[in-house]
């Protein structure tokens, strides 16, 4: 276990590798093949690591592998601390699910990108698995950072990462305006979460999530007033919101999906946009003592969740909507946290990453089919031209639905149930959001595999003739029609299939005969110390508990109730989109007004464009102005002055000043005619000179002495 | 007093006979082991076996005319085979021969003197020979001689950075500047620093060879090309100094040597509880055999190898020895701090 | 008693060599008599108990940097007497004068102010200084001292360079 | 050579490190290393020869100029005394021109006898040779082993002919002695030392690092500039040149032996160090034959008592150790002594390579090099 | 008289370095001006070797050692000069080094 520091390193070894020597001399399958085995062995690393931690009496493992910034006196509230940072990686059941998870699902995307992004001149594709490695390095050295700091640099890592692979069709104008949205909204998530650390350090004096925590847990909770520890809970949450695409700064993540799909489903679905729910689990204790962060967080994570449903009930673009489903999971999640429920959040937050990744990949498996169309109104019918696909992204959706017993049924009912205990409106937003969920999935299989195919046609006759390549899907050859994908992209599919069946078994719940395991798993992450009662978090966890016991028949018909929810939605799919597709039509014209706001998401965007983008447009343009009226006119109104002033004192210059210096120099010119005796070229005369010096001071010393 | 002053003249007296004997048998003993290897029989006309021969030489140049070349700077002249020899001798006062030993009721120590910067003293007073040479070539003032002083001073400058960058690696391994401490710490340590100091030993030996310039280093002397070097303008009891200081030189080199890598007087494998009989052979007989081994194998390569042209020398002194002696400074520097 | 002896004995063999360094016509000698006063100066500091640096004297200074003189001195194979021109405005003789002014008003400072304290050179000595002379100035060296240290390598490299660049007939 | 052509070689030359002027050297003619009174004036650059003026001339005693007075038997003994180390093979090379002359036919017993003393004497040659030349490189072992070595060859002679150095060994239309009894029998035991003592010397050298470095790229010389300088022998050969006199002109009986010319084939002094070893070996290898084939029959063939060779001129040239020796011989048929009388001396020819071989050497190249192309003063002076 | 105190020291050393001060004025010849700073060099040398022993502590030679170091360095570089000097005007006459001057 204490090679865990090897874990991030190898997939960085990988980028390094493919990145100085893979662009330029590396074949497509050599720098598949460095990438894939770095994310091999870190993944089996990772396994191992886990499965150390399950066998280990200690739940925290610390390995300090260098020090990063030796101790430097700074300012805190109790006067002058030390601020030092080591290179300190923490394996613990949080970062121990986070680093399968991550290494897990990272290794199976790139192996499917190997076949995705063969389409690629070599260079590119040397390039894509570079960045791709490089964005697991960081990700895997966010979830594994023992301090703030550390983190911090995964956390700007993956953003970068992020940034790069958006717009790794940089020739494409959107996809590089993609890129640099996402970075310029996450760098305003970032200004939060580095204000969150500063005030961290000003108010603990250490860095370290474990130590931070000890000092939280020895203040007390702020319920009445917003306190320090509220203030640094909301910039943190604010760096979240940045990361993980919530109200308000979601913004970015639809756009993000101009990247290549296996970089939506890596990053904007699995892993990196998580890093703000796992941030904030990481700093649970933090945030249990901030209840009104907490309602806060709640409430922005549970109308996100909402919001963005909404908006993916009407979108066409197969990516979108699994966009702004992720977003709206995201709130979900957010919502469990907020809420208090942070193992139901980072449960959630693991089985997500499968079925997601699964949709992702999924639909890029399609959209690949589709000779990159990417708009479902011209897809249709696909069952039967790729049946692996179809299933698999089945089972995606009815995980994502909440359709027992698929993952996302438990993590999700956890939620709904935790939510329910806590804030009833609130859970009246969640159990509306997993119906329009339950809908839009099942709208997109709906349009995508059912009905009629309504994409651009295809030449039949040549096209599959015995003779011709089958292995030609890239876009180098003719398109032959939707077929299914390569094993190198199915078999991940089928993988991501089985994992978004089995992982919700972790957690199933106490009212169903399970005993919650992952909760009580992953418990010492949240607490201060494993051992300690630390007041108020176990306190809190005990009451919860309490009333676990108390409602099992609530709970069980909570479930009830909301796989009931979700049947209607995949119901009312069913009825609009197969069984009668003119009733859509009949819909959408009915409340057009609805549709519309919808289908343009909001008007956030334009809303931004309007306020944010043009506020700061004027504002710059009233800057100019008063620039270009009152300090140029104070700086013309002073030229006039000078000149005025300079005309008098160029009189004075002229026959005083100009007088002095020319006689300085006429008289340095005729008594160097004199002088230049001096130099003689002799270098004893020199000497002598010094020697004279010295004659003189040892004479004044000797007379004044 | 007779502790201060009269038994370290004696010493003093002794060993400069012992050493001034040792050197003109060493002579004897150059010609008789070339000429067994060269299937020759060598000097056999003065006493049995030539055993006398070297008193004959002595007489011979000793009795010889005295020539001073006409244009020659007598005075320098006079004075470089005395500048060669006096620093070839005074590097004996800080050999160790053997412990100290109880002669006639007295601990008497088997050297003259035993200082702290032992092994810098002798760098230092051997960093002296090389003005008699450029002197007496220059003193000639005539082409050969010059051009061979150069060559030879050249020759014995590069080289002493080699050897110099040998003994500190083995002060590294003694931590200690004194000739009996470095015995007594190889002697601490059950090991002789040959064993523990094997690149060192080689560059010292091969630094050796060139310093005395020995076959196949002799070059400044070379006969075929210089027609007898620095000394070429010299005869007489001049030239016997010239003579006698390069014998005595390599006695010095081989003493050093034996003390620093050999163990100096003791016996071989000191650390071997079994060998313990060869105690009985007392140490400074040690240490004469292991010196005469030592100037055996001078003779020995001079009968065997070819000799290096000036270039290839410098070249191996600066591209080869130097580098690898630093390399071996570094690498025992390393090793004394890890272990 | 010895001490003064051979002190003095030193003092004016340094100071005859010295004199015989500048005034000998042969500049060969004078490389000679320069070697000779360093010797004697290193006699000097083992007197002063500094052995370790009377190595270093005799090891830098008499066995290295001299020998650059004369190798120096050699090549500079002279086809007149370098001496002969004589620059009229070298003010030789105030020269001289203004350097026996100086010693004499040094000489007097010296013992005017030495005169109170008195502290005896020859002072028994320590014994750590004694013994540990080479590694006290080790430890010195490379401790308190190891920037400048490190700063004069730099200068003998740089010194060395600069030689080989200035002797090769072309750049 | 003119100035221009030195300048420019001067330019080719890596400056040395201390500047001095250029020095001239006088090496020789008292001079251990020019194997005897040879005197070479060097111009050098620091310890670089810029160029080198081969004077020659301390030991010439008008060996033709003697000849011209002398009968033609008399001669004989005058080329005794030109190539004084190898004294058979001018001997022969002198009698094969008169022979060549007067149209005599030599018997077949005294042609082997002729070769086998001429291969001695080659052997005995190039014993001195390399004992001298590995002593001008140190190597000084190696020159009393091969001494050693030579003594036996001389003792050979001495019994066949009496005299160890200046054997006077043959005669116009023959030899003036036959071998005297038991003689085949020491030259075979001769032979097997001799072998043995060859893998002795390689032992010493041929692998040896300080003889690599001294000898291998010193005074490179490639075939076409060896032939345009006139080289000629070993010296020749050692630049990949075939050219040997035995095979390719058989006089005596080399055309009745088997034997292979060795070449070099880079041409630097390795080489012709190479080459000479080999040359022992064939040598070894045709005297054997030549022993085991030797026929009876007599050993002088029909000439008359006063030879006085018809009106006439010729040339012919042997292999000698040196290289290919070569007489010219003018008869006017009338008086008896020869009207003209000129030698191609091997020595000579060889020597004039010299300074273009030393040209950029180091001073210690320079008596590795004349070591390295075998010359004998009394034979380069005549 | 007889007890030698640092004061003689101090005034040896003067006088040594006074008598290299003589020789850098008086000589011409640029070799013997080298060697009469390597005169005062070591007057240098000899007063802190006798400051050190009056203090009886050895950073006074620890300073002759920088000082040693910086002599050889000055000596080689200084020798290099005279030689690439000597290589283009024949001379060492320091009176005749004075190609400098406006």
């Amino acid at each position: 276990m204490d090679v865990i520091w090897l874990i991030p390193i190898l997939p960085g070894i990988g980028a390094a590798v493919n990145g100085l020597l893979g662009i330029r001399f590396f074949s497509k399958a050599q720098s598949a093949a460095v990438a894939c085995g770095s994310m091999g062995l870190a993944a089996a690393l990772s396994i191992y690591a886990f499965v150390q931690l399950l066998g280990s009496e200690s739940r925290v493992h610390d390995v300090v592998v260098a020090t990063w910034i030796p101790a430097i006196a700074l300012e805190t509230v109790d006067g002058i601390g030390a601020f030092a940072v080591d290179w300190a990686f923490r394996l613990d059941p949080l970062s121990g699910m986070m680093i399968l998870v991550v290494s897990g699902i990272g290794l199976l995307i790139h192996i499917y990108s190997t076949s995705y992004m063969h389409g690629e001149s070599d260079a590119g594709y040397a390039r894509f698995f570079c960045y791709l490695n490089l964005f697991c390095f960081f990700m895997l050295t966010l979830v594994l950072g023992a301090n703030l700091l550390v983190m911090f640099v995964g956390w700007e890592g993956v953003g970068l990462c992020s940034y790069l692979l958006i717009g790794f069709w940089y020739q494409k104008q959107s996809a590089s305006d993609a890129g640099k949205k996402a970075f310029l909204v996450n760098r305003i998530g970032d200004w939060g979460f580095v204000l969150g650390i500063f005030l961290i350090f000003f108010t603990f004096g250490t860095l370290d999530f474990r130590e931070v925590a000890a000092g939280a847990a020895a203040m007390p909770i702020e319920t009445a007033e917003f306190g320090v520890i509220s203030l640094i809970c909301l910039f943190l949450f604010v760096g979240a919101t940045g990361k993980s695409a919530q109200i308000p700064l979601y913004v970015w993540l639809p756009d993000a999906m101009e990247g290549p799909t296996p970089v939506s489903a890596l990053i904007h679905a699995a892993t990196m946009v998580t890093a703000g729910v796992y941030m904030v689990c990481r700093n649970a204790v933090l945030f249990t003592h901030a209840p009104m962060v907490m309602t806060i967080v709640a409430v922005i994570g549970g109308v996100t969740a909402l919001m963005a449903a909404s908006i993916g009930l009407t979108q066409t673009d197969i990516k979108r909507v699994l966009a702004y489903s992720t977003v709206s999971q995201l709130g979900y999640m957010f919502l469990a946290t907020g809420v208090g429920a942070f193992a139901a959040g980072a449960f959630h937050l693991m089985t997500h990453a499968f079925f997601k990744a699964l949709l992702f990949l999924g639909s890029g498996s399609v959209i690949h089919a589709m000779n990159d169309e990417q708009d479902m109104r011209h897809m249709g019918g696909l069952k039967t031209f790729m049946p692996v696909t179809f299933v698999t992204m089945l089972v995606g959706t009815l995980a994502i639905a909440g359709i027992p017993p698929l993952a996302g049924f438990f993590s999700k009912d956890e939620i709904l149930f935790q939510t329910f205990l806590h804030n009833r409106v609130l859970w009246i937003l969640a159990v509306a959001t997993a119906g329009m969920t339950a809908f839009y999935m099942f709208r997109l299989m709906a349009m995508t595999f059912y009905g009629e195919y309504r994409g651009p046609a295809w030449e039949h006759g040549e096209g599959h003739d015995a003779g011709e390549d089958h292995s030609d899907h890239d876009g180098h050859g003719a398109w032959h029609g939707p077929h299914e994908s390569p094993t190198a992209m199915t078999g991940p599919l089928m993988a991501l299939a089985v994992g978004a069946i089995v992982a919700g078994f972790v957690g199933i719940p106490a009212a169903l005969g399970g005993g919650n395991a992952i909760e009580h798993f992953l418990e010492p992450s949240f607490t201060v110390e494993a051992t300690e009662e630390a007041g108020p978090v176990a306190e809190a966890a005990g009451e919860a508990e309490e009333v676990h016991e108390v409602s099992h028949a609530a709970e069980l018909g909570l479930m009830a109730l909301s796989i009931l929810v979700a049947l209607g939605g995949i119901a009312l799919a069913h009825r609009l989109y197969i069984r009668r597709p003119e009733l859509a039509e009949a819909w959408r014209a009915r409340w057009a007004g609805a549709h519309r706001l919808l289908l343009n998401k909001y008007y956030v965007d334009e809303l931004y464009q309007s306020t944010v983008v043009r506020g700061t447009m004027s504002g710059g343009r009233g800057l100019w102005r008063f620039d270009g009226r009152v300090v140029d006119g104070a700086v013309n109104g002073t030229g006039w002055l000078t000149l005025a002033s300079s005309w008098c004192s160029q009189l004075f210059d002229r026959y005083v000043v100009d007088g002095a210096v020319n006689l300085v120099g006429w008289s340095a010119s005729e008594s160097s005619f004199s002088l230049r005796r001096i130099q003689t070229g002799l270098i004893q005369n020199y000497a002598l000179v010094m020697l004279l010096g010295v004659f003189v001071f040892v004479s004044i010393y000797l007379l004044v002495r | 007093m007779v502790d201060t002053i009269v038994i370290p003249l004696l010493k003093i007296a002794i060993l400069l006979n012992a050493v001034l004997v040792a050197v003109s048998y060493l002579v004897l003993l150059e010609r008789k082991v070339i000429a067994f290897v060269q299937s020759r029989l060598g000097p056999m006309r003065v006493g049995p076996h030539g055993v006398l021969q070297p008193i004959a030489d002595a007489v011979k140049l000793m009795t010889k005319e005295d020539i001073t070349p006409a244009r020659a700077d007598r005075w320098v002249f006079t004075a470089a085979p005395i500048m060669v020899m006096v620093p070839a001798l005074i590097v004996f006062a800080v050999i160790p021969f053997g412990p100290e030993v109880e002669l006639f009721g007295r601990s008497v120590p088997l050297y003259i003197t035993d200082i702290n910067i032992g092994l810098l003293y002798i760098v230092s007073v051997a960093s002296l020979g090389v003005y008699g040479i450029i002197l007496g070539g220059w003193a000639s003032n005539s082409k050969y001689p010059l051009l061979s002083s150069l060559r030879a001073s050249a020759q014995l400058i590069s080289y002493e950075v080699a050897v110099t960058m040998t003994l500190v690696s083995l002060v590294l391994m003694a931590g200690t500047l004194s000739m009996v401490g470095i015995v007594e710490s190889q002697r601490d340590a059950g090991l002789w620093f040959v064993f523990a100091q094997p690149v060192a030993f080689a560059i010292f030996f091969i630094g050796g060879l060139a310093e005395t310039n020995r076959a196949p280093f002799d070059m400044p002397e070379a006969e075929q090309e210089l027609t007898g070097g620095f000394h070429t303008e010299y005869s007489g009891m001049r030239f016997a100094l010239f003579f006698l200081a390069e014998y005595a030189n390599m006695i010095v080199i081989s003493s050093v040597a034996t003390t620093l890598f050999l163990g100096g007087w003791l016996r071989p494998f000191p650390g071997v509880e079994g060998l313990a009989f060869l105690d009985l052979i007392p140490a400074w007989i040690w240490f004469v055999l292991k010196t005469f081994v030592f100037l055996y194998v001078f003779l020995w390569i001079r009968a065997t190898l070819p000799r290096y042209r000036y270039d290839q020398l410098m070249r191996l002194g600066w591209k080869v020895l130097i580098p690898i002696a630093i390399g071996n400074v570094i690498v025992t520097g390393v090793a004394k701090v890890l272990l | 008693m010895a001490e003064a002896f051979v002190f003095y004995g030193l003092a004016a063999l340094i100071l005859g060599f010295a004199v015989l360094v500048i005034s000998t016509r042969n500049t060969v000698h004078s490389v000679l008599y320069l070697v000779v006063n360093f010797l004697l100066v290193a006699m000097l500091y083992v007197m002063l108990g500094a052995e370790f640096l009377a190595a270093i004297q005799v090891l830098v200074y008499a066995g290295g940097i001299v020998v650059l003189y004369l190798f120096v001195v050699m090549l500079v194979n002279l086809k007149r007497p370098p001496e002969t021109h004589q620059d009229p405005r070298r003010q030789t003789r105030l020269g001289l004068a203004l350097a026996g002014a100086v010693l004499a008003e040094l000489v007097a400072i010296i013992v005017y102010s030495s005169t109170g304290e008195s502290v005896p050179a020859a002072a028994p000595a320590e014994a750590g200084m004694v013994e540990g002379n080479v590694e006290q100035i080790g430890m010195l060296l490379y401790t308190n001292y190891l920037i400048p240290f490190e700063v004069a390598s730099v200068l003998l490299l740089v010194a060395m360079i600069g030689a080989i660049v200035l002797a090769k007939r072309e750049l | 050579m003119p100035g221009d052509e030195v300048s420019a070689m001067k330019a080719d030359l890596p400056s040395p490190m201390f500047d001095t002027t250029e020095m001239v050297l006088n090496m020789g003619p008292q001079h251990p290393s020019t194997h005897g009174v040879l005197r070479i004036v060097l111009k050098l650059d620091g310890e670089r020869v810029v160029d080198a003026d081969v004077v020659v001339g301390y030991l010439h005693r008008g060996i033709e100029k003697l000849s011209e007075n002398r009968d033609w038997t008399q001669i004989i003994l005058l080329t005794d005394r030109m190539d004084y180390v190898a004294a058979a093979s001018t001997n022969l090379g002198y009698c094969e021109t008169v022979e060549k002359l007067m149209s005599v036919e030599v018997p077949r017993r005294a042609r082997y006898i002729r070769t086998i003393l001429n291969e001695l004497q080659r052997v005995a040659s190039h014993c001195l040779w390399l004992g001298t030349h590995a002593m001008d490189i140190g190597a000084m072992t190696v020159f009393l082993y091969a001494f050693r070595e030579r003594e036996l060859i001389l003792d050979l002679f001495e019994e066949y002919c009496g005299a160890r150095l200046t054997y006077n060994s043959m005669r116009v239309g023959g030899l003036p002695l036959d071998i005297p009894p038991g003689w085949d029998r020491k030259v075979n035991e001769f032979c097997d030392i001799m072998d043995s003592k060859l893998t002795e010397y390689e032992t010493l050298l041929t692998h040896n690092r300080i003889w690599l470095e001294r000898t291998k790229d010193v005074g490179v010389i490639d075939g076409p500039e060896a032939i345009a300088l006139g080289l000629c022998g070993p010296t020749l050969r050692g630049s990949g040149v075939g050219r040997d006199v035995r095979k390719d002109e058989p006089y005596a009986a080399y055309d009745e032996f088997d034997f292979d010319v060795p070449i070099g084939t880079r041409g630097d002094t390795y080489d012709r160090y190479l080459v000479r070893i080999e040359e022992f070996r064939q040598s070894l290898r045709i005297i054997r034959q030549a022993m085991d084939g030797l026929p009876e029959g007599p050993i002088v063939g029909k000439v008359p008592r006063l030879i006085k060779p018809p009106a006439g001129e010729t040339y012919h040239a042997v292999e000698s150790p040196k290289g290919e020796i070569g007489f010219f011989i003018a008869s006017d048929g009338r008086s008896t002594n020869p009207y003209r009388f000129r030698v191609r001396a091997p020595s000579f020819c060889n020597l004039q390579g010299l300074p273009r071989l030393v040209r950029g050497h180091l001073v210690a190249d320079v008596v590795a090099l004349i070591g390295s192309i075998d010359i004998v003063l009394g034979e380069v002076d005549r | 008289m007889l007890e030698i105190t640092t004061t003689h020291y101090l005034v040896l050393s003067a006088a040594l370095f006074m008598i290299g001060v003589i020789g850098v004025m008086v000589r011409r010849n640029i070799i013997i001006i080298f060697m009469s700073i390597e005169l005062m060099l070591n007057a240098v040398n000899v007063n802190l070797v006798a400051f050190s022993q009056q203090w009886q502590h050895v950073v006074g030679q620890v300073f002759a050692v920088f000082v040693i170091a910086v002599a050889a360095a000055e000596a080689a570089v200084g020798l290099g000069i005279i030689l690439a000097f000597y290589r283009n005007k024949e001379t060492v006459n320091i009176d005749e080094m004075n190609v400098m001057r406006w």
